[in-house]
């Protein structure tokens, strides 16, 4: 028996009794040809301490953020999570529950949803927030099938400065929809908004653009809505919320639809999930809008509540018409979302947001200054940018772990060879320089072994 | 437990506490000047120059966000006063049908806070997060034993991600044997669950209903009727949202399998029958495990979960990417020197794409797989038994006495974990709905069962109560089903106008739903 | 904040949540068979012998330990249940005088948890835990800063630790001086904390008292009749437990130091003067400082806490042991090459030993080192200044309306981070007791004062709002005394029946003490 | 102003016009001869993240249990303590109240004092037990403080089987009881029977020892207690609570206090605190019992619950009079340790007891085969022995330490050149047949080098 049932042999044999039968077989109404008449060929149980070690052993093979410096983003971010935000998550009360269903005894949970909204909200300067989906690149399909709704259209105009995770994402879903998807291309940096014009028209349900995009660039949003609303189609921005700090709201804007990946807002790294991503929508939307969203209302004594609102749009009540399919989503890492916006306050947020900006400009200075860097575009970023050059990225990646440092993301072969380097409030200038110091040593060596080569080829 | 709900109050005038609190947001608490994080210098050599010259005006925010100004004490004491007004796993029983609210081992929480997952960014290369893709693939390796399925993706991110992946792998499928466009329709019982027929529409695909026989099973002659080469896939969950194991299971999967259709199995109570049946057995293509059901992850409030599947070999070569791959170490060292690879859509080409950002929950992964390296299969063959046997053992109290006669069983058969009775019996006799019952529970200080669904059963109480609760706990939920109905037989009026002791009472959803406030008024 | 005492509940024959629940311990929830932990295999070569070929059978347990016997999950339920039948600190105002109730950072915590420090053995070798020593090194030196002595000791436990180990300072200070024998009696005034006479007994020496004057600070000509070469010491809380700043401290110290004695400062109201004063300044030899006050060690429902002490000069041979040494490198490399060694008796051949095991409440030293990086000198400054702020606002709100008519305060001058009141007059003129106020004060959600405290005041209400509330909460707290004594205008029962909402009400404390029943019966 | 504090400039602007003074200075009532003109010379305050960095480098300067195989012992032992026990009392319901001096609002603490109380009285077979003592130690001063009040007498002998740092701490205490502290030797391993009964005498207000002892044996206390109670003295026994599980109890076995550290019950090491000392007593002396103690009675309701008991013992109340100073105690520390010993259980704390005696026995037998190693004593042991060889315990530690093991306690001079070995249920077999050969070759090397010095010396 293990320690999470209660069980004894004595209790089974009374209950068995109660129920009327001799053996738990006899409860397994399970055909003979699907029964599994063998044990799972699977280990024995472990003692607590035993499968802490094994867990502890594996983690302990990961080089993580704490035991190497980490400019690795691409769209999660080594921010520091305040203790405060584990303290509440964990209390059992958020962290065990399941969707609130029941309000009357779920008023915490609903409660922080509502809060979270208004956060997100006020961020992205939209009305509408949801209660959280999963994570991003998701969030720009369901984005995209909203698009098809409100428009009856069935073809996205995508830019390569959307993170390609998040594209990939896009066309898999667009499989289902269906859909087609088109591609524009970049031009210093930023969304091409001639191509983007010429890729636009009156079957396309949406464009989708970043924000910052994929090389840290931060694209013109509002010139792009002109484009978009022009062919009566729709803009949706992937955004990065803690940018949206500083940066002028996809709101006021023009953007239809700001989704995005929430990790930065106080969510660990988890090596990529959960965390969850983000909703937001114009008033138009409101109907059509994907996931949980939370609305106030009041009790038989006129007490101050909130339910579940607007739930004839979700699976459960709609089915097969519903607006989404989503039910399980990821309620506790949207918690943890706006319980860090709480700590980072209406200041704090502006501080954050500032200091990225500054360290960033001063690590792309640093390292576009190195011999054989390039930068590849010149467009205002925020706290990530692409470096170009040519030694292999593995190679250089290998020195820089070899020091200690995780210098960032390869670009992959769309954008050229190079990294995606990314600042958070936790990278010192000390490291900057430091990155910027091995970095150069790693180009010097793959200089020296091509010329090396070279030589023995010559 | 031995709560005695019906005792007099202490004294009159005295409301219950919680129910004092108004409801005070957090940005109402805000005040400006306050906070609570510090943030550093940016500290650039040279001094901070103006942002504007960073980044031109025209891009910057012309207001910042309103967020709450609020100090480090006040957001704990929010939080924390928010966190009582919730009833959680830990208060009491929280039989919720279909969601196997099992406890939530607390050692997982420790594993997964550990740095080595927690700060393990996930665009580290393969070969410096070595122990996260062990565990990845160790976690397939098990999931794939107890599906019966030889291959895994982690990648869903819940079950009905799961769904869609399934259907969009069932759609490749037929592409690949060139019937995309005549397959348009998917199978799915009338006792589905509400995902089922969303995922079904984004996938592109017709839901076609399948009705349920009188046993609770599929109704065959429905379903060889609507099974012909439009199909492109069947859904069913089994046991059933009934909790019923359906008797034909293989003539159900062998009729659609030879109409060339896919099959694909909704993993959702998966945990009664671990160890002891399994659905690659059954004949299912593709199935989703809620990790967050069947293995202990926390539900969070409503997620995070996540949702792998589980697939045959004629579904392997469309599974999402990116994929692990154990290779063998070349030093004829044995497993010591495997090393574990991310494969993406250049490896599988005929993958249907990803599915989302990055890995999957990984963090979900790292709870789960301590929660099956602590249980083993024995471990998990038993919590099924456990399942089972409580579900039962909760049915056969609740045929005694009251329950019994106002609240049938939907279907008279044996079930498995769960088991769905019919309120109909207590709203004709009793003037009292499942919804009354259900809110009269909340003063009792439990958590009531899945109301309302499966749609097919009249006032639905769909009763799960999981492996880890005490025949306590299963006697007193019993007893307290037992009281309202007893209660309800003297005055119906006070289920109806249940609860009373909760921090707000009924809330008015209807006005909520007409004139949706779903964000704060800030000015 | 907002909430509204006095509106009728929402339906009669509802008792308040908690109060259904009997208190039912983990002992009668045990069954036997059941259990938590798996204990491995010892799986020692050979296989297991019988235990009584170890250890002879005369020396074995006849019976087991009749521990509990229950599943993890019902050992969460049964705790998690218990701790929502506490107040604390997040729960809301916490004006509890003298014990500086400020909110506890969470990442003292965080930081505590880390395996370095959590997992550290304490006999680990010094040069294996050089990051150990080095944080207690530099609380060290800060705790010297603020104390204005040169000297630390780290190792006592608590307050009431830190206290005899003042006075077994004082005893080998004397005896050093060949004083032992006739120094037999300390000083104290009638204000003191029990903690000090009671410490003075455990030292083997006598308590005398001091009178207070008129404006609540030490009587000087008591004080002075009582100073002769009997004198040992003298031990004094300044701001004393009035809240009140002795305006002749420096007189005080002066006198006793003149007739031999030496000083003790309590440093329980330290929070009052951080950055402002010194106790070092102010003459004295030897300073306690509760981490668990002042620097934001969580009170944990009773400790656990640390009472470093600060010492003169002329104390510091006798300091206990082990002792913190911060040695210079050789190498001229400055602080980097610096090493931190543990100095045993043989180091210090005068020291008065050791008053514990092993180093001291080293996780308690981690939280507050933490909490004073986060602070800074300024901050630190600034949390005794807006102590006293807020106490100083509460009181001038608490003068208005009827608290001012009816709980006047003790002495009329104006204090630092607390303040007493007398409830005299509340008794005299409503029939209300102080003891009656603080039960009805649960009944608003709030922690009452310190109540009966310091003796001398009638009444006492010792209130102490720390600078970690709002405003807000400072307000709410007054008004809610002000409601109450309304309330007892009308109706005094009221309050003298209080509480009626909490989990269980008034107790009768007679009844366990003539009968005390402090463990369970287990047949 | 720091997060923790809310106070606005514009606030402290009205907080001082209500309370009617211009500045905070004037709230300052001290006269200037006191007041500090200076700032504190202490560093600026810094952002969680650089105080989180900062004790992180400073932890990972610390060689804990997590990153060596840990042999150490004397009192504090590295048990695995379950997720749970963290859990729980990191919840803020029990990790940020006071003392329950108001018990209508303190149910939770006081019923698990209660509880703690049950269970150690279980272990000690003892009917009284406080609610817990600061730590190991200073409760056998406590103890001894206990028997001075009892027995009138000012006399104790102890052991030399008593921890030495017990033995310290009693003797500090002891110069303000004032009273006389005599000690006794042990005989293979165990107090000398007959030295111990020509030590106590008349005078003799408590008899001293600890079971099992400081080198690991297990005393007979039976033929103790004879001794002391002949000559009217009362038995402390310093008890580990984790051997109490399968040892005969203090209580059966005659002794009037069980005293104790109680970190090996769920608690962490934390470089040797916060835990616990407990402290249990037979009924005599329940009017001199020191520290907390919870009581059960009834509400005006007639509702079962907790009480403070027996407060007129207490410093609080009683003053000069108390039988006890101590106010702040470890009560969330002995939460830790009931819930610990709910977890482990009545079967739980057997199983771990014999594994720890199978598997100590093992490796005293393991250690004591290698050449130059010899057994303190062959006494029965339960978790702990101690070894004796003549090459110096320094570099022995050292070369060990190098292998990623800590291998023991050294014994100190009284007891000779060797080491104290403890084991917990988290040194496994295989770790334990590793220190085997890691101290083999240490002790090689050491007679290798003290050859080399003879013969460089010949
Ligand atoms: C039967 C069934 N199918 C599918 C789902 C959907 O799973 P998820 O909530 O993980 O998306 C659920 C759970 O809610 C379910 O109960
Ligand atoms: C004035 C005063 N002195 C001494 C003490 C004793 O401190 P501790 O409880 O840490 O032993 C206290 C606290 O309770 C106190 O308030």
């Amino acid at each position: 028996m293990s320690g999470y049932t209660s069980v004894t042999d004595g209790e089974r044999r009374e209950m068995l009794a109660a129920i009327g039968v001799d053996s738990i077989e006899d409860l397994f109404d399970v055909p003979a040809g699907v029964r599994l008449d063998r044990d799972l060929d699977l280990a024995d149980g472990l003692g607590e301490a035993e499968v802490y070690e094994r867990l502890r052993d594996l983690a302990s093979r990961n080089a993580d953020a704490e035991s190497e410096v980490c400019f690795l983003g691409a769209g999660m971010y080594d921010h520091y999570a305040p203790a405060l935000v584990d303290a509440i998550v964990s209390r059992s009360e958020f962290l065990t529950p399941y969707t609130p269903y029941q309000p009357e005894i779920s008023q915490g949970g609903l409660q922080a949803m509502f809060e979270f909204q208004t956060a997100m909200s006020e961020l992205t300067g939209l009305p509408l927030s949801s209660a959280g989906l999963y994570e991003g690149p998701s969030t720009v399909a369901a984005a995209a099938y909203l698009a098809i709704g409100a428009t009856k259209r069935r073809r996205f105009v995508v830019s390569a400065g959307v993170n390609p995770q998040s594209r990939q994402t896009l066309t898999t879903y667009a499989a289902g929809y269906p859909a087609e998807v088109t591609s524009v291309g970049l031009d210093g940096g930023r969304t091409d908004l001639d191509s983007l014009a010429a890729a636009v028209d009156e079957e396309t349900a949406a464009v989708i653009v970043q924000y910052p995009n994929f090389l840290g660039a931060v694209e013109d949003l509002a010139a792009i809505a002109e484009v978009a609303h022009e062919a009566g189609a729709l803009l949706i921005a992937a955004c990065d919320p803690i940018a949206l700090g500083i940066l002028k709201t996809p709101g006021e804007s023009g953007v239809d639809i700001a989704v995005g990946e929430g990790q930065p807002l106080g969510n660990r790294l988890d090596y990529g999930g959960p965390s969850f991503g983000f909703f937001c929508a114009t008033e138009a939307q409101i109907r059509r809008m994907p996931g949980r969203i939370a609305g106030e209302t009041t009790d038989v004594d006129g007490r101050r509540g909130f339910v579940l609102a607007l739930q004839t749009r979700e699976q459960h009540i709609r089915r097969e018409k519903a607006t989404h399919n989503i039910c399980t989503a990821q309620a506790l890492n949207a918690l943890g979302g706006i319980i860090y916006l709480s700590w980072l306050g209406r200041r704090g947020l502006v501080e954050l947001g500032e200091l990225l900006v500054r360290r960033t400009h001063y690590a792309r200075e640093r390292l576009t200054a190195i011999d054989g860097v390039e930068p590849l575009h010149d467009a205002p970023v925020v706290r990530e940018f692409a470096i170009g050059f040519d030694a292999p990225v593995g190679r250089v990646l290998d020195h820089c772990a070899a020091h200690g440092i995780a210098a960032g993301v390869p670009l992959g072969s769309e954008h050229g060879n190079g990294l995606l380097v990314a600042i958070t409030e936790q990278r010192t200038v000390t490291q900057i320089d430091r990155l910027a110091e091995v970095l150069s040593e790693a180009l010097g060596q793959a200089a020296d072994s091509r010329q090396q080569a070279a030589g023995v080829g010559g | 437990m031995s709560d005695t709900v019906a005792s007099p109050p202490a004294t009159a005038d005295v409301p219950a506490p919680m129910q004092r609190d108004r409801a005070t947001t957090i940005f109402e608490r805000s005040v400006a000047g306050r906070g609570a994080a510090a943030i550093p210098e940016a500290g650039v050599p040279g001094g901070d120059v103006a942002i504007e010259e960073l980044i031109p005006a025209g891009l910057l925010r012309s207001e910042p966000a309103r967020l709450p100004e609020v100090s480090e004490p006040e957001i704990v004491r929010h939080y924390t006063r928010l966190s009582r007004r919730n009833f959680d796993l830990d208060s009491g029983i929280y039989p919720l049908g279909s969601c196997t609210m099992k406890h939530n081992p607390r050692l997982n929480e420790r594993v997964a806070a550990l740095p080595g997952h927690a700060r393990l960014h996930p665009a580290q290369a393969p070969a410096r997060a070595q122990g996260a893709l062990e565990l990845m693939w160790s976690l397939e390796r098990a999931l794939s034993e107890i599906c019966g399925l030889p291959h895994i993706s982690l990648q869903p991110s819940a079950g009905s991600h799961g769904e869609l992946a399934g259907l969009l792998l069932t759609r490749a499928f037929h592409a690949d044997h060139g019937e995309e466009a005549e397959r348009t329709r998917v199978l799915t019982p009338d006792t589905a669950h509400g995902t089922n027929p969303a995922s079904v529409t984004m996938a592109g695909y017709e839901v076609v209903k399948i009705a349920t026989d009188e046993r609770g099973g599929v109704d065959l002659d429905d379903l060889r009727a609507k099974t012909d080469e439009r199909v492109a896939c069947l859904m069913l969950t089994n046991p059933n949202t009934l909790g019923l194991f359906d008797p034909n299971i293989a003539e159900i999967t062998a009729t659609v399998r030879e109409a060339g259709g896919t099959l694909y199995y909704d993993g959702a109570n998966l945990n009664a029958i671990m160890g002891h049946s399994r659905p690659g057995d059954m004949g299912f293509d593709i199935v989703h495990v809620n990790l967050h059901k069947s293995f202990s992850q926390p539900h969070g409030g409503g997620g995070p979960g996540a949702g792998p599947i589980a697939v045959s070999d004629r579904i392997e070569p469309f599974l999402p990417v990116p994929r692990i791959e154990r290779v063998e170490g070349g030093g004829g060292n044995g497993a010591g020197a495997a090393r574990f690879e991310l494969r993406d859509g250049e490896q599988h080409p005929r993958s249907i794409g990803r599915l989302r950002g990055f890995q999957g929950n990984f963090g979900v992964f790292v709870r789960s797989y301590a929660y099956i390296l602590s249980l083993g299969g024995d471990g998990l063959a038993e919590a099924s038994e456990t399942a089972v046997l409580n579900a039962n053992y909760l049915l056969a109290r609740m045929r005694e006495g009251r329950a019994g006669k106002y609240l049938p069983l939907a279907f008279d058969r044996r079930p498995m974990h769960e088991f769905v009775l019919s309120g109909s019996g207590a709203k004709r006799e009793l003037g009292v709905r499942t919804l009354d019952i259900a809110k009269r529970l909340l003063d009792h200080n439990m958590h009531p069962p899945t109301v309302y669904f499966p749609l097919l059963v009249d006032e639905a109480l769909m009763v799960e109560p999981t492996e880890t609760e005490t025949r306590e706990s299963l006697d007193g939920f019993a007893d307290a089903v037992e009281s309202i109905l007893a209660e309800a037989e003297e005055n119906p009026e006070i289920a109806r106008q249940a609860p009373y002791t909760t921090p707000v009472r009924r809330l008015d959803e209807a006005g909520a739903a007409r004139n949706p406030v779903i964000r704060e008024d800030l000015g």
